[in-house]
């Protein structure tokens, strides 16, 4: 047994980590790192966004290690490792090619507008980064015990993050008002658990649907079963602590608290990488419990309620960003809003699946996945620059209202083109990326209307809400280009670095919605990485 | 055993509600302790003895410990009281005993027995017996250790633990950065 | 195993009598009323232990301050002055502070005494005389030494007073600090035994004083210094007794109790003293073992036979064990009456500074040590040694193992009377386990067979 | 009440419930973690139970194991929080916490 244990822990460390886990434990190191150059005072030569920004990067390109080896071997199978603890498939890889080089930025522009001091560096970059190993964790878990693991360790450094400033009193109650409802979630999310792993004797997240079959063979297969009622009962549990994270209604309060009492590169940062690690953890939480025709009714029935959630978050997030006037508070209620377009994505997909004719609508599938990771690429960078906005002109300005935006426009061009044109795209005005994103989904809610009409209510609202948003966000734009620059408000001057930072970012947006080629390559990959991620079905 | 049983099952059930009703914020540790604690008991029952001592070492002398430091240090008074307003606990208390009544009555539903068969089967286990015989009961060491490294006699069909059992450390590195920025006071100045 | 005096003949024996007056008991009464008169045994010994260790502190610190220390009570060498401490002590009035939380108050102290008290359930004293015999026990022991603390800090908080608040804070704060090392140092025995029974590791170190863990290897036996220092302050025992601090704190986090109370809680630091004691007296000084090899082997040999004679040899090892116990507990009294106090940054300080990062060492040393060792002596001689040195680690795991797998598959090796209950509070004790011809022929559910592991 | 399943079930769900009510009633902010404490803790139970009566086996040990940890780790981050916002506000009272308001 020694030697087979010690074969296993070879086998599973040299061949599992260098080419399944190679961004994560990249990432591990520097967090170690940066704690050494603090112990041996080397950060004195070296400043820590250094090592940070040299770790993230190397974290992408080993993910991108990965992603030009699953592209060469076209359609290498998924498989697992660690023992079945994470899959490694094309869509654990978009997700890692994806949190890494929101990493890069969010560092980059940590350094631009200089939010940790030089003394606080090395905590806030381990923060920063340990909580990017969990989501990392979380688009990759195969196992309840990693979904548990991968969301306590996402959450939990950002909790410490939201209340980084820490002399500020917005931010400590942000902080505590996020860890309390964020605890509470996490405990209930973890009771869930356990009453589903406890019914189908297995915490493996692939094999949830058929030990729920064979579970339910013996009833009527659905509600009238205990075992799937339990099992029901813990997947709605479970289901309170993804909402959570992802800020649906109604357990979104924490959002625009939290964002506002956060520093806005914080904010950025959960607003685009938690939700995508929660997005892509919900997808493969749905993806395994459905699947197999005794789960096909429960599991529609499970995807039109997270399609009703996702209307009413989108409206309420709509709705209530009207009357803010806290800027981070408004582009909160966006993040709650926009939350809920991408569950209808998955609401879709739910229905999608378990219509009973899966062979056929394969490319459908595959496409409504694809259309939520590209909603998720493009959000990364329209959202982002939303955030890098508010956080230069705070610099400048000291004040984070709507009307400390005003008549930016002859102040620093650059910013104010770079926010308009991010903007624009959380809209979803044609030319702009956010456009492209919005369509598929909206595409794919479309062919899942065509299985069940309750689907059609959540394309109209989804809709609607694209016409309420417009409102909103138009506020910002008046104040920004319309409106007359108060006589005493402080003066913008962006120096050159911040302008070239925001016009990539600006640029990308732009890239995502007109570049022919790029959409339609990411498009391609994005639905490949459907298809992978689906492989647990095709079993 | 079901004497022992009964006593550790009643002591944290109490000590639960007792938490719930008291109003003094050390009272309400102190009855967590009991109800923990009792907890261990029952797991020391339940044939996890090392859960069990888990618990008691991580949970009730270390988290605990560290939730009467909170207690301590952020009380205004010598004894922190809190309110809550009578109707808001019944309310509460009412919604929570629908929500017990309701997990019970979908739980105790269950065919346990019939599902530990089918799902032992589907393990690729033949004897239900095979996992937890009466002799090694509690002699849970060996096997959990040996889990937490990736390999599994008991079950061979079952995952291995060792990716948690490391990203767990980093976890837990991270978090003890975290907490240490927030506790430590701001340096003035660089220190030179 | 029907003649040794432990849980598992009490229950067996009130199983089997017919008694005349209620006839046959049923295997669960029995197993309460055995559980029942084993616990009060044990509580009684170690009521008994607080007031012999009370009566030597005193002594001792008389003579060490040239003094005489108490001489009137019971005789020339004052032995009944705890029994007459005690008599008092439960005739003063038990006081509770009008600003006290009265029910925090009353209860703290039986915390305390209760976590001391609790950690001897898997403390063993002989071969095969322990109460429960777990598998991970050590763990459990530092398990429930560790509730100790929250006791105090009831008692601290709850009095009221600030004397008291800051003794219960200090002593929180120093005992969570010092479990740390306390934890580490006492794994390093563990990894060169490759068990957590503290049973088992007592059997291992028989035959000769050579074979004690402390010997092991370098590594253990700095080790056992450091666990020494670390289980005085986890003791709150001077020099690192600054949660009562006379001087300062005016008797720390005990200020207001008075009577029975207050003496629960010596009774529980006392308990407590020779419980880590005891623990250090299996896992670095060879147990109930004496040591030299013309006493051990036949010693062990009579165990292993049982009857009267095994009996009589566990009650020989039960008194080595206790008077090493004893004497580490003396060295403690010693050093409380010979160094001055340390101040609380320094006692962190030590703490968090020195012997974490000194036991973090020894025990990655400890770990290297088997592994250095194969590499040289293969150096040395390729191929001819072979990896005997690692069983400690690895194949006792196997062997472990193997053997469970193979009591399970022959019941009848236990008392055929409650079986599920036999382990939970059985004494049976592990036998023989570790050589190697024993577990041949058990089977593997995976990887290789167990001779070729143990090879 | 025998040990079987049901009844370590119930217990869980007990524990469960009364840390919802903790964390829904409480206005301490520690006050709300020991809810947490609590519920984190009714499920463990749930976890220790399957694993002896279920075909989770030692798996819902393993679990249990690292919810405890990851408890203490939040639990360590959660009162870090906590005593910052003190600092700040000198009060843990969850209703003054209202600055943040919409």
């Amino acid at each position: 047994m020694f030697s087979d244990l010690l074969n296993k822990l070879n086998s599973d460390t040299t061949g599992s980590l260098q080419h399944h886990f190679g961004a994560e434990l990249w990432l591990s190191v520097t967090i170690v790192v940066m704690l050494l150059f603090r112990l041996l005072s080397l950060d004195r030569f070296v400043p820590t966004f250094i090592v940070a920004l040299v770790g993230a990067a190397a974290a992408g390109w080993a993910a991108f290690g990965q992603f030009s080896e699953i592209v060469a071997a076209d359609g290498v199978a998924p498989l697992t490792f660690f023992g079945d603890m994470l899959r490694h498939d094309l869509f654990s890889v978009f997700f890692r090619i994806f949190l890494a080089l929101f990493l890069i930025l969010t560092i980059a522009l940590t350094v631009l507008t200089g939010i940790p001091d030089n003394e606080d560096a090395p905590d806030f970059y381990s923060l920063l980064l340990g909580a990017t190993i969990g989501m990392m964790i979380m688009a990759s878990a195969n196992n309840l015990l990693m979904l548990f693991l991968g969301v306590e360790m996402a959450s939990v450094p950002s909790y410490a993050m939201v209340g980084f400033l820490k002399g500020r009193k917005p931010s400590s109650e942000a902080a505590l008002k996020y860890v309390v409802y964020g605890a509470g979630a996490a405990g209930v999310m973890l009771y869930g658990i356990s009453l589903v792993a406890g019914v189908l004797g297995t915490g493996d997240m692939s094999l949830m649907a058929e030990r729920l079959s064979i579970v339910a063979e013996s009833g009527s297969a659905g509600f009238g079963d205990p075992e799937v009622r339990t099992v029901a009962l813990g997947v709605m549990l479970v289901m309170v602590g993804l909402a959570f994270k992802l800020s649906l209604v109604p357990f979104h309060f924490w959002c625009p608290d939290a964002f506002e009492g956060a520093s806005a590169e914080v904010a950025g940062f959960l607003s685009v990488a938690s939700k995508a690690g929660a997005f892509a953890l919900l997808v493969r939480f749905c993806i395994g419990l459905s699947g197999v025709p005794a789960t096909a009714e429960l599991m529609t029935a499970f995807g039109i309620g997270l399609g009703a959630i996702a209307c009413v978050t989108a409206t309420f997030g709509n709705l209530a960003a009207y009357t803010q006037r806290n800027i981070k508070r408004l582009l909160a209620y966006s993040t709650i809003a926009h939350a809920g377009y991408m569950l209808m994505a998955v609401a879709a997909l739910l229905v999608m699946i378990n219509s009973g004719s899966a062979k056929a609508l394969t490319h459908d599938i595959n496409a409504c996945i694809g259309g939520l990771l590209y909603y998720l690429a493009v959000y990364l960078f329209m959202n982002l620059g939303a955030f890098a906005v508010v956080a230069l002109v705070r610099n400048y300005t000291f004040n984070e209202d709507v009307d400390s935006f005003k008549g930016l426009i002859g102040q620093s061009p650059a910013l104010c083109i770079t926010m308009l044109v991010c903007l624009f795209s959380l809209i979803g005005v044609p030319p702009f990326g956010g456009w492209v994103g919005k369509f598929m989904i909206f595409a794919s809610v479309y062919k899942a209307a065509q299985l069940h009409w309750a689907m059609y209510v959540v394309l109209a609202v989804g809709g609607l809400n694209t016409v309420f948003s417009v409102f909103y966000y138009l506020r910002i734009i008046r104040a920004m280009v319309l409106e007359e620059r108060p006589a005493d408000a402080p003066s913008v001057k962006l120096p050159s670095m911040e302008g070239y930072y925001v016009c990539v970012l600006a640029g990308m947006v732009l890239l995502l919605g007109l570049a022919p080629g790029l959409v339609n390559g990411l498009t391609a990959i994005a639905s490949k990485a459907g298809d992978s991620v689906m492989a647990v079905i095709g079993r | 055993m079901s004497i022992l049983f009964t006593i550790f099952a009643l002591a944290a059930c109490l000590g639960a509600v007792a938490v719930v009703i008291s109003q003094s914020m050390a009272r309400m540790a102190f009855w967590l302790v009991v109800s923990l604690g009792s907890t261990a008991g029952l797991f020391f029952l339940a044939d996890a003895d090392f859960v069990a001592a888990a618990q008691l070492l991580i949970y009730v002398g270390g988290t605990l410990v560290l939730l009467v430091f909170g207690v301590m240090l952020t009380a205004s008074g010598p004894y922190l009281k809190i309110q809550t307003s009578p109707a808001e606990t019944v309310v509460a208390g009412l919604i929570g005993l629908l929500f017990l009544f309701m997990v019970f009555a979908t739980v105790s539903g269950v065919d346990w027995e019939g599902t530990k068969t089918k799902m032992l089967a589907e393990n690729g286990q033949s004897t239900p017996t095979e996992k937890f015989d009466d002799q090694s009961e509690g002699d849970t060491l060996r096997p959990l250790g040996l889990a937490l490294l990736g390999v599994r006699p008991d079950s061979p069909n079952s995952p291995g633990y060792l990716l948690p059992f490391e990203i767990a450390s980093v976890h837990l590195l991270v978090v003890l950065i975290g907490a240490a920025y927030l506790a430590r006071a701001k340096r003035r100045g660089d220190g030179s | 195993m029907s003649t040794t005096l432990a849980a598992n003949s009490i229950a067996e024996f009130l199983n089997e009598t017919d008694l005349w007056f209620i006839g046959k008991l049923s295997p669960e009464t029995a197993l309460i009323i055995s559980a029942c008169i084993h616990a009060a045994i044990l509580f009684h010994v170690f009521a008994v232990c607080p007031a012999v260790f009370i009566w030597l502190e005193r002594k001792g610190s008389g003579r060490i301050q040239d003094r005489l220390g108490p001489t009137r009570v019971g005789g020339r060498f004052g032995w009944l002055q705890s029994l007459a401490d005690g008599i008092k002590l439960v005739q003063k009035e038990d006081l509770c502070p009008p600003v006290a939380d009265a029910m925090l108050f009353k209860s703290a102290p039986y915390i305390v005494c209760l976590a001391s008290f609790a950690a001897f359930v898997v403390l063993p004293f002989s071969h095969g005389w322990v109460a429960v015999s777990a598998d991970c026990g050590l763990f459990i022991m530092l398990a429930i030494l560790s509730l100790e603390v929250f006791g105090i800090i009831m008692a601290g908080y709850s009095s009221g007073s600030k004397w008291s608040l800051f003794g219960g804070m200090r002593e929180a704060a120093q005992m969570v600090s010092y479990e740390i090392p306390l934890a580490i140092c006492s794994l390093i025995p563990v990894v060169a035994a490759g068990s957590l029974n503290l049973g088992e590791i007592g059997d291992m170190q028989g035959g000769a004083f050579w074979n004690w863990f402390i010997f092991h290897d370098p590594f253990t036996f700095v080790a056992f210094f450091v666990y020494f220092v670390v289980a005085t302050a986890s003791c709150k025992r001077a020099p690192f007794d600054l949660a009562e601090a006379e001087s300062e704190l005016v008797g720390g986090f005990h200020t207001e109790y008075s009577g029975m109370r207050w003496s629960y809680f010596f009774m529980g630091e006392y308990a407590s003293m020779f419980a880590v004691c005891g623990v250090a007296a299996i896992l670095f000084l060879g147990g109930w073992h004496t040591g030299l090899p013309f006493l051990d082997v036949p010693l062990a040999w009579l165990r292993a036979e049982g009857g009267v004679e095994g009996y009589l040899a566990n009650v020989l090892g039960a008194g080595v064990f206790a008077s090493k116990a004893s004497f580490l507990v003396f060295v403690q009294i010693w050093v409380r009456w010979t160094l001055p106090r340390l101040r609380i940054d320094q006692v962190m300080i030590t703490c968090l500074k020195y012997l974490v990062p000194i036991s973090c060492f020894l025990f990655l040393g400890a770990v290297i040590w088997p592994l250095v060792f194969i590499l040289v002596s293969n150096a040395i001689t390729p191929g001819t040694v072979r990896t005997t040195i690692m069983e400690p680690i690895g194949a006792r795991v196997a062997v472990g193992y193997t053997e469970k797998k193979q009591s399970s598959d022959s019941p009848s090796s236990i008392g055929p009377s409650a079986p599920a209950e036999s382990d939970a509070w059985g004494s049976s004790g592990p036998a023989e386990k570790h050589s190697s011809t024993d577990v041949k022929g058990g089977s593997l559910t995976v990887g290789l067979s167990t001779a070729e592991v143990v090879r | 009440m025998q040990p079987d399943l049901t009844s370590y079930l119930l217990v869980g769900a007990v524990l469960f419930v009364c840390g919802v009510v903790c964390m829904a009633t409480k206005r301490n902010g520690i006050g709300v973690l020991m809810g947490v404490e609590l519920v984190l803790n009714g499920a463990n139970v749930n976890f220790v139970a399957f694993s002896k009566y279920t075909a989770l086996g030692l798996d819902g040990q393993v679990f249990s194991l690292f919810v405890i940890v990851l408890a203490a780790a939040e639990a360590a981050v959660a009162l870090a929080i906590a005593l910052n916002f003190y600092n700040n506000h000198l009060t843990i009272d969850v209703d003054r916490a209202n600055k943040l308001k919409g």
